[in-house]
């Protein structure tokens, strides 16, 4: 069984992403970024701001188009997709800044990140189980989602996308704008979704928090990825400040 | 240091249940290249609003040469000297290049060919000269950014504002363009900057501010600010430090 | 201390590099002296139908030419500018039928008329963004509609304004037509010349820029509030003078033939086909659908009624879903385009 | 005739601006446009519901589903067609377009059906009126209140109750993370035109037994429809309901005291009064 599966993974890599290029109007936002997540793995993608990692992300959602490269989702090629088929494939992303429905409640939202037909089914069910996660949550079902705070509105952003049954869930920067406790319960309960089998590609300016929490890790700069590793790795390499500040490019040239 | 440029009092701007700036405090002298640095989210775009006149402060005050100019709008801050650009660029897509920059250069002549010799000098000064007929909107990223400071030269500014004009520039564009703000700052014209390319700033600026959460955390020489915990904290997480 | 960054500007322009060379404003006025002599001496000849059409085209032409300095040079779609257009119609006629006043100082009076209303709607409407402004122009123009209607004694209401045919220059009044194309024509000429003065001056730049870009223009300094009011001034004493002319050919008006809402829809038809903020984009569509108009009406107009209009949809809604910046636009950019080529090569 | 009888005339036609309005503003909530053709859809809904009679001898009561599916076809297909290439464009061109489909759609109208106004008289139900004290209610006016308050509750519940309607609030708010959730955004577009477009159809089936027919029949009516739409918020299917019966009752006064055009003079006054204070609308209300 263990080995079927194993070799079951080396036929269909989980997320594979291959030499890929995004251009908006003529600027690269990334030249050339490769790498790959296996299934139920933590991975982080780290960089300073204009890295190129909200691009990455949205690259994979499909709200950004590619120039060149591919993205393989279990042997299959992401491109070909409209980019409202992902969730039905299992590619669910929490976009920066939450984007949740402001004026429909809580229950709403979560009613629909279980949209396409899979989720549908299963959608009073997904329900109970995430007011047992978030409970939180639970108290505030008929609340609009807008009246929620900082974390609240982090944590059913992540509740809603959790509703559409998730193998691979994007998460773009999770804690921003939230404060240091709500960041520590934020990250428990993405270690904990983690912990479950779900792939989670974490995409954080919290550098030390996601390097902590993740199976392997990804610096980006520049559109390019410029380290990888496990998050140790990462969190132990003497030239990470120097790359979330920018700096690298400059010992680079 | 030379005579005070600009100078805030106690400036705050609120949206909603946000404090984007916090009763800010920023006295800025002629000449200088000033650093504004800050996470995401810091509050450094609102400042530069606030500073430009887009936004009016909800209290607190703001002086130019000692006069007092709070409140006063975009285009009379921009006649007043204050010129600025914008973090996402702003081209006026459907101009030529020239146009984008005469549109600038009006802010202080009528004369149609004085602002045409103002913009060529200014887009001379930016590398753009061979592009002049070429639509603003069919330019790179980085030919806009370019654009963008030459538009805010040719308005012959005595403070430049500089929002983010380096994020996206790929490393054969950012040393060039570290050279023509150099250039322009010998010409006399003091600049804000507010970055993320963080080496790019150090390399350029004579003082650094950093802000985060709308207030002024730091604020000296490059590197001593650099390596200041309460900046490594704010860029890296609340215990990077530790870890 | 930034004069310096003049002084380092490298001698004289090199015409070359020039984006926009100056309007050939002599050139202009030339050219269309001669057009307007040539379409009089041509009105004067042929039949009825075709002066009429001339006629007609110079007079839409002239409408759409002024819209298109609030419309299409700011980029605010005003929806109600038969407002202006018939208060300088109904100005004027009144002015001339009730107080015998010569409708030459009737258009003086339209014109600063459409000019004031101009102002006093741009002063609360130019705050508003995006469609609003342009409902509040519509809602605006049926107001019009409506006070001519309601003011009968002064109006005609419905039954409208019949005015006296007593031929002459001081009364603007003929029997032939070239003398309303020399009008007409000279009014266009007017129009246009305005137009490229604007376009060639500070003026037409910021108002280019707030076009493209309200909160980059105000940022570069340009007061988009002043610039959009004085636009909206210019545009509606301009559409007003117009409505005199009209009045004056047509001898007779009533509430929808010069404030309808059909009026403003035309001539946005006309601005947008054409090409709206191009100098002669609206005198490209006026040229072209005003005569494509007349001529399907008179053929199929009894047997197909709405044909005519019905090629109009049609035309706007093919320009907007392929050449979004109109004939004029298309047609520049494929020059451009052919240029470019030919440089390459 | 007593104010109560002119109140209650224009609580009565306001429903037919109701139905109108709703149309619109469900349009603009959801896709941003402002749908410049939907006194067009009107007007075929009248002709459709005329043709129906005259060729088949429907009832207009009984062909109301056939014009409301004829009309929802209609919308989805000026989506599918036009609206879908503009989605992403400015205001302007977005304007223009509907303007061009409705000036297509009123030609049509004009080529098929000629100028002249018709009129459909039907059988006068219940006597033709209901007389409560001094007061004499149209019983057809009184069909055309009640359908456009059902329509505007079926409405109100399709959007608050079903997933569907809940995507289209959602895509309404923010179509980048709709997309994100697996909504097709394009298809939400598109039952929307079609829904906007029903409710057009809806509204000309009522209105035919009441008013006559001619080829620019919508012009007027569409104005009245984006004043309401105004009036109630935009985007708020309640607030455009209750701004269409505002607007009745303020057009049925002003106008037996004004006269018609002085009444059309006050609602276009207060049309932008109201833009310019109350841009978001009196009755603030949010729905779609």
């Amino acid at each position: 069984m263990r080995l079927s599966k194993h070799i079951w993974e080396t036929i269909l890599p989980f997320l594979e992403i291959h030499d890929v290029r995004v251009n908006y109007g003529e600027v690269e936002a990334l030249r050339g970024a490769t790498l790959s997540v296996n299934e139920g793995e933590t991975v982080a993608i780290v960089g300073a701001n204009g890295a190129g990692k909200t691009t990455l992300i949205n690259s994979i959602s499909g709200l950004n188009r590619l120039s060149s490269g591919s993205i393989m989702f279990e042997g299959q090629p992401l491109g070909d997709l409209k980019p409202h088929r992902l969730p039905e494939l299992g590619i669910v992303q929490v976009p920066e800044g939450r984007r949740l429905f402001a004026r429909l409640s809580v229950d709403d939202n979560l009613q629909l990140g279980a949209y396409h037909k899979r989720a549908r089914r299963d959608s009073v069910k997904g329900r109970e189980e995430i007011y047992r996660l978030l409970p939180v949550l639970q108290d505030r079902k008929d609340q609009l989602a807008g009246t929620l705070s900082g974390g609240q509105q982090q944590m059913l952003a992540i509740g809603r996308a959790l509703m559409a049954q998730p193998r691979l869930l994007l998460l773009d920067e999770p804690s921003l704008g939230l404060a240091p406790i709500v960041v520590t319960e934020l990250f428990s309960i993405i270690a904990r979704i983690a912990s479950e089998g779900t792939a989670v590609l974490l995409v954080e300016q919290n550098v030390s928090r996601a390097l902590a929490l993740s199976n392997r890790a990804y610096a980006l700069q520049q559109g390019t990825v410029i380290m990888e590793g496990t998050g140790q790795e990462l969190l132990n390499d003497p030239g990470l400040p120097a790359a979330m500040l920018g700096i690298a490019a400059a010992a680079k040239e | 240091m030379s005579t005070l440029m600009l100078r805030t009092t106690g400036i705050t701007k609120r949206f909603g249940g946000v404090t984007a700036v916090d009763s800010l405090d920023l006295e800025i002298f002629e000449n200088e290249i000033v650093g504004l640095l800050g996470p995401n989210g810091a509050g450094k775009s609102t400042l530069f609003n606030l500073i430009a006149g887009a936004l009016p402060p909800d209290t607190g005050r703001l002086e130019v040469f000692g006069e007092d100019v709070t409140g006063q709008p975009a285009h009379r801050m921009c006649q007043r000297g204050v010129a600025r650009t914008f973090q996402i660029v702003r081209p006026l897509a459907g101009l030529t290049v020239l146009e984008n920059a005469m549109v600038g250069a009006f802010a202080k002549t009528r004369s149609v060919r004085h602002a045409r010799e103002r913009a060529e000098a200014a887009l001379d000064l930016v590398g753009l000269s061979e592009m002049v007929t070429t639509m603003a909107s069919s330019l790179t990223l980085g030919h806009r950014k370019r654009l963008e400071v030459a538009r805010a030269l040719a308005s012959q500014p005595q403070l430049l504002l500089l929002d983010e004009m380096m994020a996206g520039l790929n490393p054969a564009e950012l040393d060039p363009f570290i050279e023509i703000l150099r250039d322009v700052n010998r010409q006399g014209v003091t600049i804000i900057v507010v970055e993320h390319v963080v080496h790019a700033v150090m390399q350029l600026a004579s003082r650094i501010v950093v802000i985060s959460q709308g207030r002024k955390i730091s604020e000296g020489l490059p590197a001593s600010v650099m390596s200041s915990r309460a900046v490594v904290e704010a860029y890296l997480g609340d215990d990077f430090a530790i870890s | 201390m930034s004069q310096q960054i003049v002084n380092r500007s490298s001698g004289p322009i090199d015409p070359m590099v020039r984006s926009r060379p100056l309007p050939k404003h002599s050139l202009l006025i030339g050219f269309g002296v001669v057009a307007i002599a040539l379409l009089a001496f041509v009105s004067s000849s042929a039949p009825v139908f075709y002066g009429h059409m001339i006629v007609m085209t110079l007079i839409y032409a002239a409408l759409a030419t002024s819209w298109n300095i609030i419309g299409g040079f700011a980029g605010q779609l005003s929806l109600g500018h038969a407002a202006f257009f018939g208060l300088g119609a109904y100005t004027s006629s009144i002015l001339f039928v009730d107080f015998g006043i010569s409708p030459w100082i009737g258009l003086l009076i339209a014109l600063l008329g459409g000019a004031t209303l101009g102002l006093l709607i741009g002063i609360p409407t130019f705050r508003l963004r995006g469609p609003y402004f342009a409902l509040a122009t519509l809602a605006l123009g049926i107001i019009l509609l409506n006070v001519a209607v309601h003011f009968r004694e002064l109006t005609g209401g419905h039954v409208g304004i019949s005015l006296p045919p007593t031929e002459g220059w001081g009364t603007m009044t003929f029997l032939n037509r070239w003398q309303y194309v020399v009008i007409a024509g000279g009014y266009l000429l007017v129009c246009l010349l305005i137009s490229g003065i604007i376009l060639s001056n500070r003026f037409g730049y910021q108002l280019a820029a707030v076009r493209e870009d309200e909160e980059a223009a105000r940022a570069l300094g340009v007061n988009a509030t002043r610039v959009k009011l004085l636009a909206g001034t210019l545009s509606g004493g301009l559409a007003a003078g117009i409505g005199t002319i009209y009045a004056q050919y047509i001898l007779f008006l009533t509430p929808d033939s010069v404030l309808g809402t059909a009026v403003s829809i035309e001539i946005i038809v006309l601005a947008i086909v054409g090409g709206s903020g191009k100098l002669y984009g609206p005198l490209l569509g006026a040229v072209l659908l005003i005569p494509a108009g007349q001529l399907v009406l008179r053929e199929f107009g009894g047997a197909l009624p709405g044909l005519h209009t019905l090629v109009y949809g049609v035309i706007v809604i093919i320009v907007i879903l392929l050449f979004p910046r109109g004939i004029w636009g298309m047609l520049t950019d494929t020059a451009a385009l052919i240029n470019r080529r030919r440089k390459h090569s | 005739m007593t104010t109560i009888q002119i109140l209650v005339s224009g609580v009565l036609i306001g429903g037919v601006y109701a139905l109108l309005a709703v149309g619109i503003t469900l349009v603009l909530g959801v896709m941003k446009i402002v749908n410049f053709a939907q006194g067009e859809l009107l007007m075929v809904g009248m002709y459709l519901t005329l043709l129906l009679h005259t060729v088949l001898g429907l009832h207009p009561y009984v062909a109301f589903p056939i014009v409301v599916v004829a009309l929802f076809g209609l919308g989805a297909g000026i989506h599918f067609g036009l609206l879908r290439w503009v989605v992403d464009r400015g205001h302007t061109q977005q304007i223009v377009l509907t303007l061009g489909i409705g000036i297509v759609l009123q030609s049509a109208a004009l080529m098929i059906f000629g100028g002249s106004f018709q009129s459909l008289q039907i059988e006068p139900f219940r006597g033709g009126s209901i007389v409560i004290g001094s007061i004499s209610i149209g019983t057809t006016r009184l069909a055309a209140f009640v359908v456009a308050g059902i329509a505007t509750i079926a409405l109100l519940f399709l959007l608050d109750r079903t997933l569907t309607g809940k995507a289209m609030r959602a895509t309404a708010m923010d179509r980048d993370a709709a997309t994100l959730m697996g909504i097709p955004v394009q298809r939400v577009y598109l039952i929307t035109m079609g829904i906007g477009s029903a409710l057009a159809g809806a509204a000309g089936v009522m209105l035919m037994p009441i008013y006559p027919v001619y080829p620019t029949v919508g012009v007027n009516i569409l104005l009245i429809g984006f004043v309401v739409v105004v009036l109630g918020g935009l985007g708020s299917v309640a607030g455009a309901f209750l701004g269409g019966i505002i607007i009745g009752v303020v057009e049925a006064l002003a106008g037996f005291w004004l006269g018609a055009a002085m009444s059309q003079i006050v609602v276009f006054a207060l049309f932008i009064v109201i833009l310019l204070v109350r841009p978001q609308g009196i009755l603030k209300g949010d729905t779609v």
